[in-house]
C-alpha cells in the first residue's frame, strides 16, 4: 500500500511561525497607518519606542518588568487554551492575586525577602486560583460559559478589591484607597541589585526584579507540565476532544477544574511582580489590563510557553515604548491599546484571513511538485 | 431517447488535499429511481450535495432536463426542482414541523399567511402520500422516522421533481424502510425522478432501475439494476473480489465473564435509552449485538466502557462493577481489564491531532510502563508504538505522523492494536470496520477472533448484519432499549433478525 | 525644564487638573519655556511617571493630588537633587518636596454664603467627589457659610464614590443632582473634579444654580453657574515653574489671605450676584483674614459642626 | 423612602436602562442569528464618541446620531468579517473590538479636539432634549398618577421612547415575520437555512448590521442624551451588563426589557445611595455595583432556570473542513 497523502494542509512551521509573523506585520502596518492618520510620524514613533524601551538598561528594566506581567497572564491564558477554555478572567484573578500578596506581605513579619517571595507566590496562586475556581466549577458542573462568567468575575473582583482597599486595608488617616507600604524586609531585589554582584550595571530606577526569574521558571514549568506530564497529556487530550477524554477515562470535570485553577494561579502570580516587586503596596487597578494582554500574548505565542515568552517581551516593549510615547510626544498611551487590539484581531479573530490563502498556496505548491 | 432529468458532466471537487469527486459524469433518466452505492468516503454525499448546491464543484457542469443549469446555491437547486433529504437531517430542532416546512419557502414577509397555506398543503400531501405528521409537533420531540418524513415533505412542499435521498434507511427499521420505498415508488409513478444513495445492496436490487457505483471519488460504473447482481456490485464497489467469510473454529465457551442484570441507561436529555436488559458474555465467545442504529446499543457500549452512568448491576468475572460515581469511569474499566474499541474512532478512540505514539497511550497513559518519575516516559512509549505498528501492519509505519494523517483503516488498526494488545478479559467493540476497506476488515476480524480463541470474552456491536453473522458466536438483537431475543447464527437468518430489529418478536409472529 | 503630572481625570477635567494646566500654560506663554507633562491612567503609573521625569532631569517635578503622597515618599529620597512640588499634600517628611495645601474650607465658606443667599427654597446641595477627608473639608466650609447666612438652611450632601473614578463620573453627578433637586435643592456646589461637569450640566438643564470648583467654571453655562470656588492651583503651579530648580521646599498653606482660594466673579455670573451678596462675601472674606470669623476645619477633629456626611 | 423618591429612582432607572436595553436588543439580534457578540461595549463606545464628536462639530444631534450608527456599523462589519467571512473565533473578535474602540476613541478624540481624549461639551442642538408630554406640567399635581405621568413617563429624550418601542418591535420581527423566522433558524441550525435555499452569510450579516445600528443608538444616547459629550471609557461596562441582561432574559425581547430595567434599577439605587442600610445591615456600595454581575453568575449557574443559548451560537458555519 502506498504512503497516503500527507493530509496536513501546510507544514507545521508555517502554522507556528509564518502565520503569526504575517499577522503581526499586518497589525504593524495598520498601526503605522493609524499613527499617520493622527498626524504623527510612524518612523519617529517607532524610533522613540525602540530607544525608550530597548535603548538603555532603564528602558529594558521597564520592558522586562511589563514582560514579566505578561508572561504570567499569557501562560494563564495559554494553559486554559490547551484545555480549550477561554479564560478572560486573568485580570480579576491577577487582582485577587494582589490581595493575596498584600496579605502575606503586610500581616506576616518576614525575616528575609526570599521567604516572603515564596509565601507571596503561594498567596498569589491561592487567591488567583480561588478566583478562577467558581467559573471553573460552573463550567464543569453546570456548563455555564466560562467566557461570560470570567468577565463577570473581573467586575466582581474590582468591586472586592475596591471594598478591601477602601474599607479594610486602607491605613488610618490615609486618603487613597491603597494598602500600607510593605515593610522593608519584603523588598524584592531589582535587576540592578541582582546584576551588580556580577559586575553588570543595570538601571537602579527600573522595576524589573527577581520575579522575572520566577516568570521564566513558570514558562519552563508550564512547558514540562503540558508536554511532559500525564496531567498535561490529559489537558491536551481534553482540549482536543471532549468525547475522546471521556473515552480515555479523563474526567472533564477534573480537567476543567485543574486547568482553570492552574490558569488562575498563574494569573495570580503576576501580583508578585507588580504588587510586591514594583509598587510595594496594593493599589486600585494595579493590573493595568495585563490580564487582557495575556490573551494577545497567548494567541501570538500559539499557547506555547516559549512563544508566550517571546510575545510577552514584544508586548513589554510595546507597553514601555507606548509609555515613552505618552511621555515625550502628544500621542496618547491608547495607541498601545489600539496596537494590542490589532494584534488580537489579526492573530486571533482574522487568523483565517492569513491562513486560507497560505493553505491554498501550499496546496498548489504540493500539487505542482507531485 | 428521452432527455435525461439530470446530467452531471466532469464534476470534480476537493476538500483541501482530499479529492472527494474526480471527474464524475452521470446521467439519470426522468421517472426512474437511480441508486448510487459506494464505500464510506467514496464521495457519494459530496456529489449529491453539489447537485443540490450545498457545495460548489471545482469543475464540471450540471444539466437539468436538457438545459445547462448553474447551481451556485440550494436556492438555485430548489428553483430547478431538486429536493434533497440529507444523511444528517437539516431541521431546526426547536421549531415546529410547520415552521421547518415553510423555512425558506415563505410567501411574503409575514408568517401568518404562509403558515396557514402550508398547513393546508401539508394536509393534502399527507393524504396523497401517506405522509402523516403533526404540523405543530416540535422536531426534537418526534422520532427520526418522523423527522425523515418532514424532510421529504419539505422537498415536496417546494414541488421538487427530482428527489435525492442520502442513506435514508440507515435510521429506519425494516418496516419503516418498506414504507419509505412504497412512497418512493408512488412518487416515481407520478413521474418524479429519484436518486437513492445507500450502501445496502439489497435495497439497490429491490428499489432501483439503474445503479451507479463510486469508489475513491470516482464513478466506476453505471448499470441497469436488472442486469447486475449483488456480488458484482460489491466487487465494483471495493475494486476486487470480496470475501466476507471469516475462518474460525467453533467457540470453546467458558465461564461467564460479563453478567449484565436489569441495566438501565438514560441519556443527557433524560430519555431512557437502555430499558432494563440482561446479558451474559462468556469466556471464549463473541456476543454480537444487532440492531438499527439508535436503539440503545451505543449507550450500552458506553456504559460498559465507563463513558456514561447507568443503573442496575454488572459483574465482571463475578465481582460487581460500579455503574455511576467513583470507579465507574473509563479508567476504572481499563484497570479491570476491559478494553474498548469505540464506535467512532475519530471522535472517541483517537485524538486526531496527536502523534500516533501519543495515541498509543490514549486511555492507558497511567500505565506505569509509560512513566518515569513525575514525567511520562515518551521513549518507552515510542518503542511500544513501533512494536504495535509493526505487528498490526499500520501504514505508513511512522509513529510521528498525526492520527488524522492516517487513512481510516489504519486509524482503526491503531485503535485495535492498542486495545487488543492489552490482552483484556473483555473486549468491547463497536462498529469495528465502519469505513474500513476490505483488506483491513479481514485483518481486524482475525484479531478479534484470535482474542476470543485465547479464551477472552468479546462484546461486538455492529449495524452491519453481515459482520454480525460472520463474527458472532451468539447474536442478541436490540430494539428500543430492549433485548428482543438471542439467536445462534446458524439457527437464524437475516429475515428473522430483521423482524426482531423492527421490534417484532419472531417467535410470536 | 519642569514637569507636571496630572492626576487621574486628566488635564481637561474643567476643574482641578485643568487649573494646573492653565498655570503651566501661562508660565510657558510668558517665559517661552517648555515643560513635560503626563496624564496618569492608573494608580500603578504614579511611581513610573515620577521616576521617569526625575531620571530625565526634569526639575521641578510638579504633582497633582494627595494620591501622589505615597509614591513621592518612596521616590523623593532617591533623587535628592530633584525638587518635587506636591499639590494637596502637606504631611510628608521629605526635604526636597514643596508641599502645598489650600484652605479650601475658607473659600467654600464664601460660596456657601452665596448659595444660601441665592436659594429660594432654603435648601442647598453639596456633591463631593471621592469620599475622603479633603472633600468633607470642602463640604464642611460650605455648610458653615450657608448656615452663617441662614441658620435654618437645609443642606443635602452626597459623595460620588469611594475610589478615584468618583472624580470622573458625570453620569453619577447628573443623577445625584436630579436627586438633590427632588429634595428641594436649588443651588448645588460640586466639589467633584470631572464629575462636576455632569452636576453643572444637569443643574443648568433643570434650571437651578450650581457652583463650580477649583477652576473658574462660570463660563461653562453662562448665567447658570452662581460662582466658582477658586483654588488657585494654577498660581501654585505657575509659581513653582517660575522658581524652577530653586523652588523653595517645605509645607505651605494658601488661604484667603494668600489669595490661594477665592470666589469667581466675572461677566458670566454678574447677573446672578446681587450687590448684597458681593458685600456679604467681601465682609466675610476680610473677617476671616482678620481672624474675626473662624471657619472650622474638618481636619481638626474629623467632624463638621454644620453638616453630617 | 417616600413616594417622590421612588418616582425619582424609577425615573433614573428608565434613563439608565435605556442604553442597556438598546445594547441588549442589539445583542439579541446578533446572538439569535448565531453570532456571539462580546463587543457590544466597544461598539457603543465608538458610537458614543462619533456621535458626540460630530454633534459637537456640526451642532446637529441628528448628524451625530447618524455618525454614531455609522461608526458602530463599521465595527459590526469587522466582527462580521472576522466571524462570518473568515470564520474566526467570535469571542476573540469581540475582545479585539472592545480594545480597538477603547483605544481609537481616545486617539481620535485627542487628535481632533486635543482635550485629553474627550469631546467638547455639547450644548443645545447638539443634544437630545427631553420630550415633555402634553399637560405634563399641569397634571404633576394630581396625586400618585400625576408624578408618574409627568416625572416618570414624560420628559425623556426621544431615544428612550425609541428603545422601549423597539421591544415590541423586536418581538414582532422575531416571531411574526419571515425575516425573524429565518434569523432564529440560522442561530439554531444554519445548515437547515442553507439547504432551504437561504443565504446564511446574508442573514448573519443582516443580524450583525442590526446589532450595529442598535449599539450605535445606544452609544449616541449615552453621549448626547444622558451626558453632554464623550469622555474616555464612558460606557463603563454597560455592554457587559447588557450581555448579562440578555442571558438573564434567555434571548427573548420582553424579558430583555425587564432584565434591563432591573439592572437599571440596581444602578439607579447604587448611584443615589452610597451604603444602603437595611435595618442594621449595611450593604456597601461595592455590592450594589457588583450586583448585576453576581446575578448573572447566579443565573448562569442555573439557579434561576437554565439559560440555553441559540444552539449554533459562537460557532462559525463551516461547510468544508
Ligand atoms: N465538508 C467536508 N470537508 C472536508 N472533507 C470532506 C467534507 N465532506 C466530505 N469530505 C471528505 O470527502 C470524502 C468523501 O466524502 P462523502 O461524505 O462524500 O462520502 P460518502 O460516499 O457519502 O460516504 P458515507 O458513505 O460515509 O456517507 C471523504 O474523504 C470525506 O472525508
Ligand atoms: N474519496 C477520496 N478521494 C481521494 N482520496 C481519498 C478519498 N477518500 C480518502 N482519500 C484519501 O486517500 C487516502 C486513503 O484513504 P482511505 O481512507 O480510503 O484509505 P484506504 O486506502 O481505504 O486505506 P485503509 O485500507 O487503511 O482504509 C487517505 O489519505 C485519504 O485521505
Ligand atoms: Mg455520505
Ligand atoms: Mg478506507
Amino acid at each position: 500500500m502506498e504512503r497516503p497523502l500527507k493530509m496536513d494542509k501546510m507544514p507545521k512551521w508555517a502554522d507556528v511561525v509564518l502565520i503569526p509573523v504575517i499577522s503581526l506585520i499586518l497589525a504593524a502596518i495598520l498601526s503605522a497607518l493609524v499613527i499617520v492618520a493622527i498626524g504623527e510620524d510612524p518612523v519617529e514613533a517607532v524610533n522613540l519606542m525602540v530607544t525608550g524601551a530597548l535603548g538603555s538598561t532603564y528602558g529594558w528594566g521597564y520592558t522586562l518588568y511589563y514582560a514579566t506581567n505578561f508572561m504570567f497572564t499569557g501562560l494563564a491564558v495559554a494553559v486554559a487554551f490547551h484545555a480549550r477554555m477561554f479564560n478572560i478572567g486573568g485580570e480579576g484573578q491577577a487582582m485577587l492575586g494582589g490581595l493575596g500578596v498584600a496579605m502575606v506581605c503586610l500581616y506576616v513579619p518576614w525575616p528575609h525577602w526570599s521567604l516572603a517571595l515564596l509565601a507571596a507566590c503561594a498567596g498569589a496562586m491561592i487567591f488567583g486560583a480561588a478566583w478562577a475556581a467558581v467559573p471553573a466549577y460552573l463550567q464543569a458542573k453546570r456548563g455555564s460559559h466560562i467566557v461570560i462568567t470570567t468577565i463577570m468575575f473581573n467586575f466582581i473582583a474590582a468591586a472586592v478589591l475596591n471594598y478591601m482597599l477602601v474599607n479594610v486595608m486602607r491605613p488610618q488617616g490615609s486618603m487613597d484607597p491603597a494598602s500600607a507600604r510593605f515593610p522593608e524586609a519584603v523588598h524584592l531585589p531589582t535587576l540592578h541589585e541582582l546584576l551588580a554582584p556580577i559586575g553588570i550595571s543595570f538601571s537602579k530606577a527600573a522595576p524589573a526584579n527577581v520575579t522575572l526569574l520566577v516568570a521564566i521558571l513558570a514558562c519552563f514549568v508550564v512547558w514540562a507540565l503540558i508536554w511532559r506530564t500525564r496531567l498535561g497529556y490529559e489537558i491536551r487530550a481534553y482540549g482536543h476532544s471532549e468525547t475522546g477524554a471521556l473515552y480515555a477515562g479523563i474526567s472533564p470535570v477534573k480537567i476543567t477544574m485543574i486547568a482553570m485553577l492552574i490558569s488562575g494561579a498563574l494569573a495570580g502570580l503576576m501580583a508578585t511582580n507588580n504588587v510586591m516587586g514594583e509598587a510595594e503596596r496594593l493599589v486600585l487597578n494595579s493590573t493595568e489590563g495585563a490580564g487582557f494582554i495575556g490573551i494577545a500574548v497567548a494567541l501570538m505565542g500559539r499557547s506555547h510557553p516559549f512563544g508566550v515568552f517571546l510575545a510577552a517581551i514584544l508586548f513589554g516593549f510595546l507597553y514601555q515604548g507606548g509609555a515613552e510615547l505618552a511621555l515625550w510626544t502628544s500621542i496618547p498611551r491608547e495607541l498601545i491599546v489600539v496596537i494590542q487590539a490589532l494584534v488580537i484581531l489579526f492573530t486571533g479573530a482574522l487568523d483565517n484571513m492569513v491562513r486560507m490563502p497560505l493553505e491554498k498556496m501550499f496546496l498548489a505548491m504540493r500539487k505542482g511538485k507531485a | 431517447m428521452t432527455v435525461p432529468a439530470i446530467e452531471l458532466k466532469g464534476i470534480s471537487k476537493s476538500f483541501g488535499p482530499v479529492q472527494a469527486n474526480k471527474d464524475i459524469s452521470i446521467s439519470v433518466a426522468p421517472g426512474t429511481i437511480h441508486g448510487i452505492i459506494g464505500e464510506n468516503g467514496a464521495g457519494k454525499s459530496t456529489l449529491m450535495s453539489i447537485l443540490y448546491g450545498f457545495y460548489k464543484a471545482d469543475k464540471g457542469e450540471i444539466w437539468i432536463n436538457g438545459a445547462k443549469t448553474e447551481i451556485p446555491d440550494s436556492q438555485a437547486a430548489i428553483a430547478a426542482g431538486i429536493g434533497m433529504v440529507f444523511q444528517h437531517f437539516k431541521l431546526v430542532e426547536n421549531f415546529t414541523v410547520l415552521e421547518n416546512i415553510i423555512l425558506g419557502a415563505e410567501d411574503g414577509g409575514l408568517l401568518k399567511p404562509s403558515l396557514a397555506k402550508a398547513r393546508k398543503t401539508l394536509k393534502e400531501l399527507a393524504t396523497e402520500y401517506e405522509l402523516n405528521v403533526d404540523p405543530d409537533a416540535v422536531i426534537e420531540e418526534i422520532g427520526v422516522g418522523m423527522q425523515q418524513r418532514v424532510e421529504i415533505l419539505k422537498a415536496l412542499y417546494r414541488q421538487a421533481d427530482i428527489l435525492i435521498l442520502d442513506e435514508p434507511t440507515g435510521v429506519l427499521t425494516p418496516a419503516e424502510a418498506d414504507q419509505l420505498f412504497r412512497i418512493l415508488h408512488r412518487l416515481k409513478d407520478e413521474g418524479k425522478t429519484i436518486i437513492l444513495i445507500t450502501h445496502k445492496l439489497r435495497e439497490i436490487m429491490e428499489a432501483t432501475d439503474t445503479v451507479s457505483v463510486m469508489r475513491r471519488g470516482q464513478m466506476t460504473a453505471t448499470v441497469k439494476t436488472s442486469e447486475t447482481n449483488p456480488q458484482h456490485l460489491a466487487e465494483l464497489m471495493v475494486g476486487r473480489k470480496v470475501l466476507l467469510q471469516v475462518d474460525k473454529v467453533p467457540a470453546k465457551v467458558g465461564a461467564p465473564v460479563l453478567e449484565i442484570e436489569n441495566l438501565h441507561v438514560t441519556d443527557e436529555k433524560g430519555v431512557e435509552r437502555v430499558k432494563g436488559i440482561n446479558l451474559e458474555v462468556r469466556a471464549g465467545e463473541i456476543l454480537g449485538i444487532a440492531g438499527v442504529a439508535g436503539n440503545g446499543q451505543s449507550e450500552l457500549l458506553e456504559v460498559l466502557g465507563g463513558m456514561r452512568p447507568g443503573t442496575g448491576s454488572i459483574r465482571l468475572n463475578g465481582s460487581p462493577l460500579a455503574l455511576s460515581g467513583a470507579g465507574s469511569d473509563a479508567r476504572a474499566r481499563r484497570d479491570q481489564h476491559i478494553a474498548h474499541v469505540p464506535e467512532d474512532r475519530q471522535r472517541e478512540g483517537l485524538i486526531m491531532d496527536f502523534h500516533a505514539w501519543e495515541n498509543v497511550a490514549f486511555g492507558y497513559h497511567h500505565d506505569p510502563a509509560y512513566q518515569s518519575g513525575i514525567f511520562m516516559n515518551n521513549a518507552a512509549l515510542r518503542a511500544d508504538t513501533e512494536r504495535k505498528i509493526e505487528k498490526f501492519d499500520v501504514r505508513p509505519a511512522d509513529g510521528w505522523l498525526a492520527a488524522k494523517n492516517f487513512s481510516g483503516g489504519n486509524q482503526q488498526k491503531i485503535v485495535v492494536a492498542r486495545e487488543i494488545e492489552r490482552n483484556p478479559d473483555l473486549l468491547l467493540v463497536g462498529q469495528p470496520t465502519r469505513g474500513v476497506d476490505i483488506g483491513a476488515i479481514e485483518f481486524i476480524h482475525q484479531q478479534i477472533v484470535a482474542l476470543r480463541d485465547q479464551g477472552k470474552a468479546v462484546l461486538l456491536v455492529s449495524v452491519e448484519l453481515e459482520e454480525i453473522f460472520s463474527l458472532s458466536d451468539r447474536i442478541a438483537v436490540m430494539f428500543d432499549g430492549h433485548i428482543m431475543g438471542e439467536r445462534l447464527p446458524h439457527e437464524t437468518d437475516e429475515k428473522e433478525l430483521g423482524l426482531l430489529m423492527a421490534g417484532v418478536d419472531g417467535k410470536a409472529a | 525644564e519642569p514637569a507636571l503630572i496630572f492626576d487621574l481625570g486628566g488635564k481637561f477635567d474643567k476643574s482641578f487638573n485643568e487649573a494646573a494646566h492653565n498655570g503651566a500654560s501661562r508660565w510657558a506663554e510668558e517665559t517661552g519655556g517648555k515643560y513635560r507633562e503626563i496624564e496618569l491612567q492608573s494608580e500603578a503609573q504614579r511611581e513610573q511617571a515620577l521616576r521617569r521625569f526625575a531620571e530625565a532631569g526634569s526639575n521641578p517635578v510638579i504633582t497633582m493630588g494627595f494620591a501622589m503622597a505615597d509614591p513621592l515618599s518612596a521616590v523623593a529620597a532617591d533623587y535628592p537633587d530633584t525638587k518635587f512640588v506636591a499639590v494637596d499634600v502637606t504631611w510628608l517628611d521629605a526635604p526636597n518636596v514643596r508641599q502645598i495645601g489650600f484652605a479650601e474650607h475658607e473659600g467654600s465658606y464664601l460660596v456657601g454664603m452665596m448659595a444660601a443667599m441665592a436659594s429660594k427654597s432654603g435648601t442647598v446641595g453639596f456633591i463631593g467627589g471621592m469620599d475622603i477627608p479633603l472633600i468633607r473639608h470642602f463640604g464642611c466650609g460650605y455648610a458653615q457659610g450657608a448656615k452663617a447666612v441662614n441658620p435654618d438652611v437645609n443642606i443635602v450632601a452626597n459623595m460620588t464614590g469611594t475610589t478615584p473614578s468618583a472624580w470622573n463620573d458625570p453620569v453619577k453627578g447628573s443623577e445625584l443632582t436630579k436627586a438633590q433637586i427632588a429634595q428641594g435643592a436649588d443651588v448645588i456646589y460640586a466639589a467633584a473634579g470631572g464629575t462636576g461637569v455632569g452636576v453643572l450640566q444637569t443643574a443648568a438643564d433643570e434650571g437651578i444654580l450650581s457652583i463650580g470648583v477649583d477652576s473658574n467654571q462660570n463660563h461653562l453655562h453662562p448665567g447658570k453657574v452662581l460662582t466658582s470656588m477658586l483654588k488657585r492651583v494654577d498660581v501654585a503651579v505657575y509659581d513653582a515653574m517660575k522658581a524652577g530648580a530653586d523652588v523653595e521646599t517645605g509645607v505651605f498653606t494658601m488661604g484667603l489671605a494668600e489669595e490661594g482660594v477665592g470666589v469667581a466673579m466675572d461677566d458670566n455670573n454678574a447677573s446672578l450676584v446681587s450687590d448684597d451678596m458681593k458685600g456679604a462675601v467681601e465682609t466675610a472674606r476680610q473677617d476671616i483674614i482678620d481672624g474675626k470669623t473662624t471657619v472650622v476645619s474638618y481636619y481638626e477633629n474629623d467632624s463638621c459642626p454644620a453638616v453630617s456626611f | 423612602m417616600d413616594f417622590l423618591t421612588i418616582i425619582q429612582v424609577l425615573d433614573s432607572t428608565v434613563r439608565l436602562a435605556t442604553p442597556l436595553l438598546l445594547a441588549c436588543l442589539a445583542g439579541l439580534y446578533s446572538e439569535r442569528a448565531g453570532i456571539f457578540d462580546i463587543g457590544l461595549e466597544g461598539k457603543m463606545l465608538m458610537a458614543a464618541f462619533f456621535s458626540a464628536a460630530v454633534a459637537a462639530v456640526s451642532g446637529s444631534v441628528w448628524l451625530g446620531l447618524l455618525a454614531g450608527i455609522a461608526s458602530s456599523l463599521v465595527l459590526s462589519g469587522l466582527h462580521g468579517l472576522a466571524s462570518i467571512t473568515f470564520r474566526g473565533n467570535q469571542l476573540i473578535s469581540g475582545v479585539a473590538i472592545n480594545f480597538l474602540a477603547a483605544g481609537m476613541t481616545v486617539l481620535i478624540a485627542q487628535d481632533w479636539f486635543k482635550q485629553g481624549g474627550r469631546t467638547p461639551s455639547l450644548f443645545a442642538g447638539g443634544r437630545f432634549e427631553p420630550i415633555n408630554f402634553p399637560f405634563a406640567e399641569a397634571l404633576s399635581g394630581v396625586p400618585i398618577l400625576g408624578p408618574i405621568y409627568s416625572e416618570l413617563l414624560s420628559g425623556h429624550s426621544i431615544l428612550v421612547y425609541l428603545a422601549f418601542l423597539a421591544v415590541p418591535g423586536t418581538w414582532w420581527v422575531l416571531y411574526r415575520t419571515r425575516f425573524g423566522l429565518r434569523l432564529r433558524a440560522v442561530g439554531e441550525n444554519p445548515a437547515a437555512v442553507d439547504t432551504a435555499g437561504v443565504s446564511v452569510v446574508g442573514l448573519r450579516y443582516a443580524a450583525v448590521a442590526i446589532c450595529g445600528v442598535l449599539c450605535g443608538i445606544a452609544g449616541a444616547y449615552l453621549a448626547t442624551a444622558l451626558q453632554a459629550g464623550f469622555v474616555k471609557d464612558m460606557t463603563a461596562g454597560r455592554g457587559f451588563i447588557a450581555l448579562a441582561a440578555l442571558i438573564f432574559a434567555k434571548w427573548r425581547p420582553w424579558q430583555a426589557m425587564w432584565a434591563c430595567l432591573l439592572f437599571g434599577l440596581l444602578q439607579a439605587i447604587a448611584l443615589r445611595f452610597q451604603n444602603i442600610d437595611l435595618g442594621g445591615v449595611v450593604i456597601p456600595v461595592q455590592v450594589m455595583d457588583a450586583l448585576p454581575y453576581i446575578l448573572t453568575v447566579v443565573i448562569l449557574a442555573g439557579f434561576v432556570g437554565k439559560a440555553i443559548p441559540p444552539r449554533a451560537g459562537g460557532e462559525p458555519y463551516v461547510k468544508e473542513r
